[in-house]
Parts: C-alpha cells; structure tokens; sequence
C-alpha cells in the first residue's frame, strides 16, 4: 500500500509533462490548431503507452495513463490523444488495426452524441474513424463516405464533424471495464485543468498589485485560492485511489471511479471559473490563456455522458 | 406601501406598449462593429422623434421628465417587446456622460451634449480604467498637463467599450503633476477625433472586439472640456459611478425576467440524458425556482430602491447589493442552462455573438458580468464599508 | 407605487420592536420561558392587528402584520403568537371565537404533523385549541381531551405536544388565501432572523481582534457579511412585494409569496449559520444567543410544510 | 503506487476484526460527565491489556509499533465494530500530549508519562486558547514566573475539552515578562490536582458541558515538567500542532464512511413530502453522491498523507487542507440527513447526546467541528501561507 508516485511514475509524469511544454504548451491554443498533433505523439511513442509490448507499446498500465492525462489537462493538450489510445484498447484483437492507430494513419473522433440520422463527432481534424464510448460497450466505427460537415466549438482547438450515422459501419467493439478507462482518463484530464488553474492565478496574485498590494495578500483571493488547492488535492488523491483500484480488479472499483470523476469534474469547472474571476478583466481576454482552461473544462464536464451511471455507481448498497 | 399604478402610469404603459409593437426593428441587431454602431443610433434616433428617449431626463434638455417608475414600466416594455438591448454603443451617453453633465455639467456643457446624446448624433465612451488602475481606479497615471487654454494629454486607458465607434470619451486624468491617489484628477470630454488618439481592440473571450486600450500622445482638449472644476475630478467621477451603481442597470435587472421565463420554457422541453423533462427533475426544477424567486426579488429590490431615491433622494451604497444579487444570478441562469442545452450550447461561431447564440454568449459574458464596473471582490468591500461599517484594513 | 414603509407601517413597526426589546428580548430565551406571554401580547392588543375593528382589533392589513413578524423574528419573539394571529383569521366567522382568541381563553397550538394515529402540535405551553395549516384550508380544531405528552425541541422555547388524532374536534375552517398569509408571516419572521444575525456578527466584527485588528478589517468576514446582507435586503425587499400584492389581491400574488418565502428561507439558514461561524468559539457556547437563532430558523423553516406548492407557484407558467 | 495490503497488513485486520467483535461494549457510552471518563478510562485499559493500544507507538514506551497503515486498518475495523468513537476524554493524552513527549520530552518524561496514557490511567487536557487568543494563539497571556525550582502560574485558559476528568494538562504559559507574540513561551505538564486551579464549565449550543475555562491562581509546578527548554514552548507547541493536523484526526477521517453509508441507508427508506422516496429525488440522490465521493477522497487523501510521511517524514501543510475537507463534508452531510429526518431532527432532548441523538448532535457539532482545532478561515490562511505561499498582509 502506497498511494505516491514511485520513481517510474515519476519518469513517466515528468517525461510527458517535458514533452507537453517543450511542443504543445497551453498558450500554443492561442495561435495554432492541434491538426497535426497526432503524429507528434505517434513519433514519440507515447500513444502506445497502455499498449502490450507483443502489440508495439510500452506495457504499462491505466495507473501511467491517469498520469499522462493529468499532465495532459495541465496543457489542454491535443483531445485527439484521447479517442486514439481509447481506441487502441478496443483494436487490441486487430494488430493491424493497432499499427495504424500507433501510427496515426487511422485518426480517431469522438462520437458524442448521434441527433436523429447524424452522428456528432469531435476531433481537431478530419478523421477517418470514431469512438463510441457507452456504459455497456466502446466501439469504433470506420467512417465510410467523405460527407464531413464542420462546426466550430466553443474549444476552438477542435472541430464538431456531422456524419450521416448510416455511414458508419462498425470496425471493433469491447464489452469489459474500458467505460471506467474512459472516465479515469476525463478525470485526470480534469484535474490537470483543476491544477494549471490554480498555478495560473497562484502565480498572477503574487505579481499583480492593487492598492498598494500583491492581490494574494487579500483573503478575497486567498481563500478561494486555497479552497481550490483543496478541490484538486482531494480530485488528486482519489484519482491516484481509482487508478490502482481499476488495475489491482477491486470490486469496488466503478464507484472509486465514478468518485474520481465526479470530484475532478467539480475541480475543473469551479477552478477554471474561479481563476478568471480572480484575475479581473484580463482574465476575459483572449489573448491570456484562462479562457482556455474553462473552455476545455466545458468540453470534458459534457463526456461521456453517464451521469447517472456515476450516480449509481456511487450511492449502490455495497459501495 | 402600494403597487398601485396611477393612471398616468397605466396610460404611458399603454402608450409605450402600442409604440412599441409598431416600431421594435424586425431585423436582428448586428452583432460588432460600425453596423452595429449605425443601429444604435438609428433606434436612438427613432426614439427620440417619437418622444421616447429620456424617459425621466429633465424636458429642457430635451428628455420627457417622468417618474422613476415609469422608466421602469418603459424598460418592461421594452423586454417584453424583445426592443434592441440598451446595453448598446449608446450606453455611456445615456447612463454615464448624460447623469454626470446633468450633476456637474456647465450650462453650456448641458445645452451642447444633452440632446445630442438623446438623439442619437453622439456616442461616447468610458475613459477611466488603466492597465494597472483597475479595481484601485485612483492608481490612475494619464497625465493632463495643463498649456494656456489647453489640456495636453498622455498616457493610456483600458477596457474602453465600442471606442472606435464615440465621438467623445469621458475622461479622467492627472492634472496635478506627483499628486496621490483621489487628489489632483480632472474629469473631461476628450473629442474622440482628436490627433494623437490610438485605439487597439482587445479581443475577449467570447469572441468580440467591443474593449479597447487608447493610447493618448500629446492630445490637445480645450480647458472648456472639463467637467466640474481641475483638479476635482474625482468628485466628478463619483458621480458617475454612483449613477452606474445606483440606478442604471434597472433595464438589465427588469430584462433577466423575460431570461428566465424563457429559461423555465426550455426546461419544459428539453430531456435529460435520463430522459426525464429537465422541469420534472427535482435538482433542475429546484435550481430554477431559486432563480426564479431572485429574479422576482431583484424587480422588487428596484422598486424599493426608487422608493427610497423619491423620498431620501440619493441612491446610497445599496447599488452594490443590486449589482452583486444581478451578476450573481445571470452567472447561476446561463450556467444552469449551459447544463440543459447540451451539444448545442457548445456549437459556438465566436462569429455570431449574442444575438446567435444568446446562451453560449451570456454564460461567457457572465464573467466579464461579475468582473466589469468594479468586481464582485469590490463590491462586497463597498457593502462592508459603506453599508454596514465594518473597520478597514486598507 | 411605493414600496417602502409610510409614516404609519413604520409607528408599527417601531412599535413593535420596541415592545418586544423591552419586554421580549431575544436574550430572555436564555434563561426564561415563553409561556406566559401570549397574555402580554393580548394585554396590548397586538393579537387583533390584523382583526376587523368590528372584531375588536385593529383592523389592519397584512402588510403591517409582516411588519410584526419581521420584528418579531428579530427577536425570535414567543412562536405562539404565530399560530394565535393566523386562528383569528379562522375564526372570523365567530366572534365569541375571536373574543376568547384575542384575550388569550383559548391558547392556539400548531399542529405540524400527523404520524399514524397522533397529531404533533408545538407550542410554549399546553394548547387548548390546534391550527392546522393546509394549502387547500387552515383550520382550527379543539383539543376535547387533556390526554398531552410533552417533548423537548431543539428551539427550547417551545415543546411538542402529542394528542391523539381523535381527541381533535374541527372548530372552524376557512379556504381562502390564508395559507398565503401563513406563508408571509413565516416568511416574516425568518427575514427578521436573518437581519438580527446580521446585526450581531456585525457588532461582534467592529470590537473583537486577532492578530492586532478587529476581525470586521479581513475580508473572510467582511466578505460574507456583505453576503448576508444581500440576503437580508432581496429577502426583505420581496417580502414587502409579496405582502402588497397579497392585499392588493394580484394575480400573481402565490408566485411572489412564495419567492419571498424562498428567499427569507435560505436568509435565515445561511444567516444563522455565518454568525455561528464568523463568531468562533464564543458563537457555540450557550450563554452567547447566536444560536438562538439557528435553532429558531430550524423550526421555521419546516413550517407549514409546502415546498412542492412553492415551487409550483413559482415555475408556472404564467408567473 | 499500490493498494496492496501485505499478509501482515491482512493478518492484522483479521486479528482486530476478530478482536473487536468480542470486546465492544454492549451498553453505549455515558454521554456527559464522570460516567463517561471511567468509561472510556475502562476501554482504554481494555485496549491496553489486550495490546491495542498505541499501534504506531514505539514499543519501548508500551505501543505495538506498528505501521501508520495499520493504525489507518485499526480505525476503519472500530468504525466498521461500532467500537467507541476514539474522540473521547483519552483523545488530548494520546494524540496531543503523548506524540509531543515523544517528539520533545526528556527520557524521565518519557517512561513516566507514556505507558500511564496508553493504560488509561492518565487522562490529559489542553491548555492553549484563551480568551482573547484563539485563532491568534501567540496573543496568550497566561504568566509562568520561575520561583526557584518551580513554575508560578496566573492567568486562564480556555475551550478546555473534559478538563474536570483530567489528570494532567499541557500547558502554555508566558515565563519571559513582557515578550511578544510566540517568544518566551513555555510548554509545562500541569497536575490538575494542583491546589489554586478552578475549572468553569462553558455550556455549549448542543447542551453539553464538554469545556470549560480553566483559572490559575499561583499554580506551582516543578520546572521538571517543563517539556523542550523555558522559552522555547511555541516550538513545543508547533510539533503537538503539527501532530493534529496531519495525522491526529485519522479516526474520524474513516468514521466519516460509515455515518454516510448510514445516511445512504436512510434515504433508501424516507419519503419526501412529495410521497417519492428521498432517495429516488435527484436533488437528494446528487447531493448524496458527491458526500460519498468526498469521502471516499477523504480515505485516499489520508493514504495518500501516510505514502508521503513515509518517504518524506513530515506531514506538511496539507493538514489543513484535511481538515477543510473532514469538517466541511461532515457538515454538509449532517445538514443534508437534517432535512431528511423532518421532526424527529427537531425532537432533541439535550440531555442524550451524541448516542441519544446522533444525527441532531452532528448537526450542531458542525459548527464546533469547523471552528475548533483552528477555524477554516485559519486553515485557510495556512494553505494559502505555507503550500501557496501567497504574500502574507499579516
């Protein structure tokens, strides 16, 4: 029983974290898209992360993921990650399948929601195939035709593609615990956000004065702040908790999860609130990167949509 | 106390609704920019020739001199008609730079600007708040210097809205070199045409461009511009904040009604992921008719705070109440309806602004809500000062 | 149009608050019991404020009667004048009722629940008559055995009285708005706590100091005071709404009693609440009255028991 | 990172577990007075005879010596056996005055005083706060005055949990005349049956006599009792501090798990006003289950504190942060269960107590909870000092 990072996790959370800055920080989302995104994991190797070794990947366990997506949400990295290392746990009877997803020549959406005879996709660019994520099962579906219709989002670092649902045609499909791998990752996603929120005005209310004062000398922005270190804090020890409860095969482990996501979701979306209310009128520009994180956090907070799974997951007799 | 209407009352309701009907443009307001200005004072204008601008401006500077109370019968109209938003390119004239001539304007001041802002033909903008004079608007640096008949200005002011579209700013500056904090301002109508203004857009996050920085080299203003006397800017400026602060978010306060019910309307047909009516669940139903019952209160609030302007005669620090009890619940209305709408809520064009998506732009515009015209950090600070004197710190 | 208090709602209002400070202050609960006070109340007329003068009251309107209760909340005055205000209205049709009602013969318990073959009334002392308040009636029945058992209640200052249901004789009903009446007096009563509490913290934070300065100079009480009295203020500002439109007999009248009553509801709660808090050690403590308040909030706010009717009244369509 | 238990972690539960379902007294606790010190004296010797008492102590100052995850197995087998609540009249002795003699006693102090806490034999008060210095500890006054060999105490203290039933009390007095703030202060084991000693108790809102104010009126205790040096008692202190907020508060983070299964349970079977089972309302439903996940992340913050004082050795600042966590979920769970139980909530007696009456008692102790041991605003400061490290105005 150890509920810390060890020192391969610790390579594992500071290697990404490094990658993440040096190429796709936070502030890349002011300027450029997350189009090309995708290869550069690829090329790296980290969407193999969870992948067995037989299979091309590095083997390791949904525990280094929920690090990798926590220093992920720090940067609101490129949400493609997400569909595409899902997928490769639903592509696992398929070496084919999985060499082109390592590869990033099959790009992977989101299907988050299907409005009469179309079905919603969310990706950064055009993709070739989509992840339906349900509590019962997570499949993937080959997109047949070409007939893409873009709308913009309000995370303008990704697309929503409109797709005639008859022209998905059903690639793989997995019935076990991947819904809770789903739910792990959002969650670490989330407090990723959760936390860059709170270094963000952390560090602006040691610097910005007002009436003769650094702004972090005032309980208006003290306390808050630390109401959000406590928010994170708790959305952290629990993810790590979930982590180790989903890999070790507790039984209780959909409601460790479903607690992981839940907190995580309140950290992220009270955190990223609080964060542009605290920094005043620039946190309302476009141009400071706060927007950003609320943006995102709206993103994730609607994914991918079992709220009363985790309901239920949560108030069950045995839990 | 009553709610009795009197029959005046009842007529210009009738009037204003009949009008209204009649005139409210069919035609969506633009969203940004010169169309949007050109809007604005086209409505002003028609307003005005139909004798319904300054509802309770005094007549002799061209205004129709009701009761208090009939400016908020003519703001219910106006939301019950869906009128274009009075929270326009319009505003400062009307709701800042027309009060403050009125309390501290020369005669000539008054005679010039008054109706030209009633009619549409002037459009001002704000000029107080700088880079690092925001919430502490007293650490304010512009600097006047004071050249025969002439005030010469340089310096910068931020989160100026609509600039590029005013003909004259509000202005306050330093004019007394190395003074402190509220001593040695001056308050002035810089003619936004002026040689050496530069104005930058800043965008914000929902996507607009509305907020400016002005940048001020060597600006020439006539000492004849300033408001009140040099030197006693501040308590120009006053003023006009206490104007903001007491009664001139009465629209945005009377139209967060017509918000809700169509909020509580949405929540009749839209189903939950569980497939309930969102009406019939009880966490959404209960968070709605929270809103709803402070909604109801914010009217009464208005009402109470007329009252006692007609009988005390000045506003006092409850504005800061309103404010808080206005930002805070619009900030609970569109996010709770953020949650309703689903995919829809984040389909957003950051092209189509308010009147698109208006749900998608107040949930973002609830921030600049709670942030803009003094924090809700501030505003707590002027209740504890002011209203229920509490020691200072500061 | 005015909605502030004329010459003449302020004499009562003053009145009142004088009355109760000298005779019924709040920090009489203390020590004492309130079982002798409805005899006071009726010896300076106050139970007819609201009785027709034919009746032998006063012959005011509800507008003043919201008054008495603001100012009776404040000081957390005897609950019992409550239910014996609102049986005058019941009894209207009777004046032998009225007369025995408004010289304190009959002493009017509430009778706030049944549970199974037992009627649950509270009041300071053993009730010769009982009122219950339906949204459909109120009614008045008397108590034809003396058959009581008495337990204690949180609020002290009154017990719980059990009868059996039987022993209950329907005395007068009455179908008109009088739950609305009830529901304003109620309201009343907790805008009146939420005031007091507000008062009290507030003098508490100009004279005690930590750390060298009086705890009212930091923002973590400064802050939620200015809280607190933006709950007083839209609570009490509605109220004074609700109670002309209940005189004036608006359309919309259950809507805006209903928003008051919400409002005053969550004033007296968090109001209470905050002033324990913000008080420290010295708020807990029983000598100090803060928690009069909280306890008196506690029994109010379950009182008369419809909430579901509140939220209706508040989200129907045409309000 | 693991949840891996080892055969010993395993073994020991199943040893407690089996332990604990035999010995738990049938009869419950005694909730005020007398009554309740022998009782919790007798379970502590109980405890102690059977050798569970002090599990993480050294084994040379009678603990078992075990790990700090088997202390944390300990605390969720009595919460799961119904085992008396460890908050009791032992509490200051094993959690306050024991760990600070470990960390800053002489050896005499030592193997005196530690073996008698863990039997049950000594109880122990605290003696910090005063008057005016709760939350501003360092304001305490409290005069020590060395006379020869002995300490010469005036002053008072208070908020002094069960000080009628102790023997011994860690005190801090003020022995460098006219020193400032957290300097010339001294850390001194009290016998409470020291001649000038009164004790006053201060009846709280909940009807209970648990505090009381504590008067000195030239107490003399021998200078051997002095614990760290004469002058040095604020870093005495800090290390009995230090203890409460990291780990001191471990129990009832764990019995936090089973009061809201308990709550859980009760929604399943109470209806709302409205007929529909509380549990089966989305309010109530939602409301329960973020309670559940805070405290399930209140289960992981407290291994997550134990990994890292494993590796690092010191508990830190996030302490507080534990303790904003426990206080602020028990008391919206306490509130939570006060609008489900209707008038049985409201029908206290204030004589049976937290047995008698435990979800009303945990209603009203939610405001000592959030305000004892350090308010939340002061935890707040801390995590906003210490782990922020925001620049300080104090």
């Amino acid at each position: 029983m150890y509920l810390d990072l060890d020192e391969g996790e610790r390579a594992v959370s500071e290697g990404v974290a490094a990658f993440l800055a040096g190429e796709f920080p936070l502030q890349r989302l002011l300027h450029s898209s997350d189009s090309e995104a995708l290869e550069a994991f690829a090329a790296q190797g980290w969407l193999g992360l969870a992948v067995p070794e037989e299979l091309g990947g590095a083997g390791l366990s949904c525990v280094e993921e929920a690090l990798f997506f926590m220093a992920h949400g720090r940067e609101a990295g490129p949400f493609d990650l997400f569909p595409q290392m899902l997928a490769l746990e639903v592509a696992r009877h398929s070496p084919t399948l999985v060499a082109e997803l390592l590869s990033a020549v099959h790009r992977v959406a989101l299907w988050v929601a299907t409005e009469g005879e179309t079905a919603r996709l969310v990706a950064s660019a055009p993709p070739t195939v989509a992840l339906r994520i349900e509590v019962q099962r997570v499949a993937l579906w080959e997109l047949k035709g070409k007939e893409l219709s873009e709308r913009t989002c309000l995370d303008r670092s990704v697309s929503f593609y409109l797709v005639p649902r008859a022209e998905l045609r059903l690639l793989a499909e997995e019935r076990c615990d991947l819904y809770l791998r789903a739910e792990l990752a959002l969650a670490s996603m989330e407090v990723g956000i959760a936390q860059r929120a709170l270094e963000m005005i952390v560090a602006y209310a040691r610097q910005r004065h007002t009436f003769g004062r650094p702004i972090g000398a005032y309980q208006a922005v003290r306390h808050p702040c630390a109401d959000m270190a406590v928010r994170v804090e708790a959305a952290r020890c629990q993810l790590y908790y979930a982590a180790c409860a989903l890999r070790e095969g507790h039984r209780d482990a959909a409601t460790q999860v479903s607690a992981a996501r839940v907190l995580a979701r309140r950290a992220a979306r009270d955190n990223t609130d609080l964060n542009i209310q605290l920094h005043g009128g620039l946190g309302v520009t476009e141009e400071y990167p706060a927007h950003l994180l609320l943006k995102r956090a709206n993103l994730l907070a609607r994914l991918p949509g079992g709220r009363s799974w985790e309901r239920e997951a949560l108030l069950q007799e045995s839990a | 106390m009553d709610l009795k209407l009197s029959d005046e009352d009842l007529e210009f309701r009738a009037r204003a609704r009949a009008w209204l009907t009649r005139h409210v443009p069919k035609e969506p307001r633009p969203p940004y920019g010169e169309a949007a200005a050109r809007f604005d004072r086209e409505w002003q204008r028609k307003l005005y020739e139909h004798g319904f601008a300054g509802i309770n401006w005094p007549r002799e500077y061209g205004g129709l001199g009701l009761s208090a109370i009939q400016q908020v019968i003519w703001y219910e109209e106006c939301a019950r008609a869906g009128a274009p938003h009075y929270i326009n390119t319009t505003y400062v004239g009307l709701m800042h730079a027309g009060p403050t001539l009125m309390a501290c304007g020369t005669e000539a001041q008054k005679r010039y600007y008054l109706p030209r802002i009633l009619s549409g033909e002037h459009l001002w903008c704000q000029g107080f708040s700088e880079p690092d004079a925001g919430s502490d608007l007293a650490a304010l640096k512009t600097a006047g210097r004071i050249e025969g008949d002439e005030l010469v200005v340089n310096g910068c002011k931020t989160w100026t809205t609509d600039a590029r579209f005013a003909d004259y700013q509000e202005l306050l500056v330093r004019t007394t070199p190395g003074s402190q904090r509220h001593h040695g301002l001056t308050w002035v109508i810089c003619d936004m045409k002026s040689p050496g203004i530069s104005i930058h857009p800043i965008r914000t996050m929902l996507g607009d461009e509305h907020v400016n920085t002005v940048f001020y080299d060597e600006v020439r203003i006539p000492l004849a511009n300033v408001v009140g006397e040099v030197g006693q800017g501040w308590k120009t400026a006053l003023s006009t904040l206490a104007f903001e602060r007491g009664t001139g978010f009465i629209g945005d306060q009377l139209a967060l009604a017509e918000r809700v019910r169509q909020a509580i309307s949405l929540a009749r047909r839209v189903r939950l992921e569980s497939g309930e009516l969102a009406i019939e669940n009880a966490d959404i139903a209960g968070r709605l008719a929270l809103i709803k019952a402070d909604t109801l209160a914010i009217r009464a609030m208005t009402l109470h705070q007329i009252s006692e302007v007609a009988s005390s005669g000045a506003p006092g620090p409850k504005g800061s109440i309103m404010k808080l009890m206005v930002t805070s619940t619009a900030k609970t209305l569109s996010h709770l309806v953020a949650e309703l709408l689903g995919w829809e809520f984040l389909e957003y064009d950051y092209e189509g602004g308010r009147e698109n998506q208006p749900w998608t732009y107040d949930y973002l515009w609830s921030w600049v809500y709670t942030i803009a015209g003094g924090t809700s950090e501030i505003q707590r600070e002027i209740i504890a000062d002011r209203l229920l004197e509490l020691p200072r710190a500061r």
